[in-house]
């Protein structure tokens, strides 16, 4: 397992590579990138990622402990970025491998929801008509339930 | 009892500082809340509505029942928006 | 959309990077990539995937069409090996852009369940103990009832 | 009416052979697959399980009572394992 919370951008191609290098137990890895959507209805400057740097660390250790506990996992992947982002950067990742791709999905969704929801980030979003916090969406705590 | 208190997102902004030091005698995390509100009308202002904020006791997610024997930080902040 | 069918090797971990690369209106990706797994009871020597020249293209680009139909997608990518894989090599890989996270996972699965069991591919597992096609699973045709 | 016909997988390995060129007067699949199990009896064993074998004409998935009016390519194989 493997956790990383950063300011600095990371490449997502070149962890999705090393997810499952080396080894032949492995079928399937999943991957799933979050990006910094520009607002349909303003311009998008710049989304700020606020953090609890003495939690955050060890709330996502938690999630995926959990994925790894409740699936048949190989390794599990989360990088989180906080700090200040442009349109179209990568926020974040998840990575899942796995023997098989059923578990490789499952637990990358269930990382996903509880990231989403759990870990101790806050983004607000800064447009040329200001700057508002993004708000929590019901949809986001309703998916914790499928699970 | 003393207490590291810290504020995130739009609370952070409402009561103008990150984290403070507090002297209290609350029993649990909502009497805490009353004595912070009872201050000042930017903390009375930002706890208004107790369904908008989730709070950590030593680091992990809690309720506002819970006791703070023993307890050393506590962070308040919105809903989480990570992802 | 693309779709490619190829014997060489492909960079799974470059293809992902592509995906969005560029594009501010797009909120997630999805990547799922199947490696070659090691038999666990048995030393498998290679894998051999057999193809349908004439029809795995479109065959695949049907699968993808149907996804993009059902689901708010900025791109699909769809690359499938055939000839002679090592264990531990990928075979396959599907990505999903899109605005939000629930459509980019669905469609990944999607695509995964019915290139599964509906593009003409077949699996030839050569071990220390001898060569065997792999068997359709009964549960790879039941995920299809799900869609 | 000259078909093509392609045998895949362990269909392939059965029967011997790729795809051969077929002269045919059968008006759907099973009648084709009838007149291929008459011909020898590597033919007869290979489709002797029709629920272990898939069909598409003309490069498209399809049933065993599908007409093959206007058909050019007919293919054979097992159930399908990719991904």
């Amino acid at each position: 397992m493997r956790v990383v919370v950063q300011e600095a951008p990371f490449g997502a191609g070149e962890e999705a590579e090393r997810l499952a290098a080396g080894r032949a137990d492995m079928g399937a890895v999943v991957t799933f990138c979050g990006l910094v959507r520009d607002t349909p209805d303003a311009d998008l400057r710049y989304m700020e990622i606020e953090h609890y740097p003495g939690m955050t660390a060890r709330a996502i250790e938690a999630i995926a402990a959990e994925a790894a506990a409740r699936w048949s996992l190989g390794d599990v992947l989360v990088i989180h970025r906080h700090g200040r982002l442009a349109p179209g950067e990568a926020i974040m990742m998840v990575g899942t491998v796995a023997p098989h791709r059923a578990d490789a999905f499952a637990a990358a969704e269930f990382l996903m929801d509880y990231l989403k929801s759990r870990a101790p980030f806050w983004k607000k979003e800064v447009t040329a008509r200001g700057a508002a916090w993004v708000e929590a969406a019901e949809a986001d705590e309703d998916a914790l339930t499928r699970w | 009892m003393t207490l590291d208190v810290l504020y995130f997102a739009w609370l952070r902004e409402r009561i103008g500082l990150p984290r403070e030091t507090v002297e209290t005698g609350a029993a649990t995390v909502a009497e805490l809340v009353e004595e912070l509100r009872a201050r000042e009308d930017r903390y009375d202002m930002a706890f208004r509505d107790l369904s908008a904020i989730r709070v950590a006791v030593d680091q992990q997610l809690t309720e506002f029942d819970t006791s703070l024997s023993d307890a050393r930080e506590v962070a308040f902040f919105p809903p989480m928006t990570g992802g």
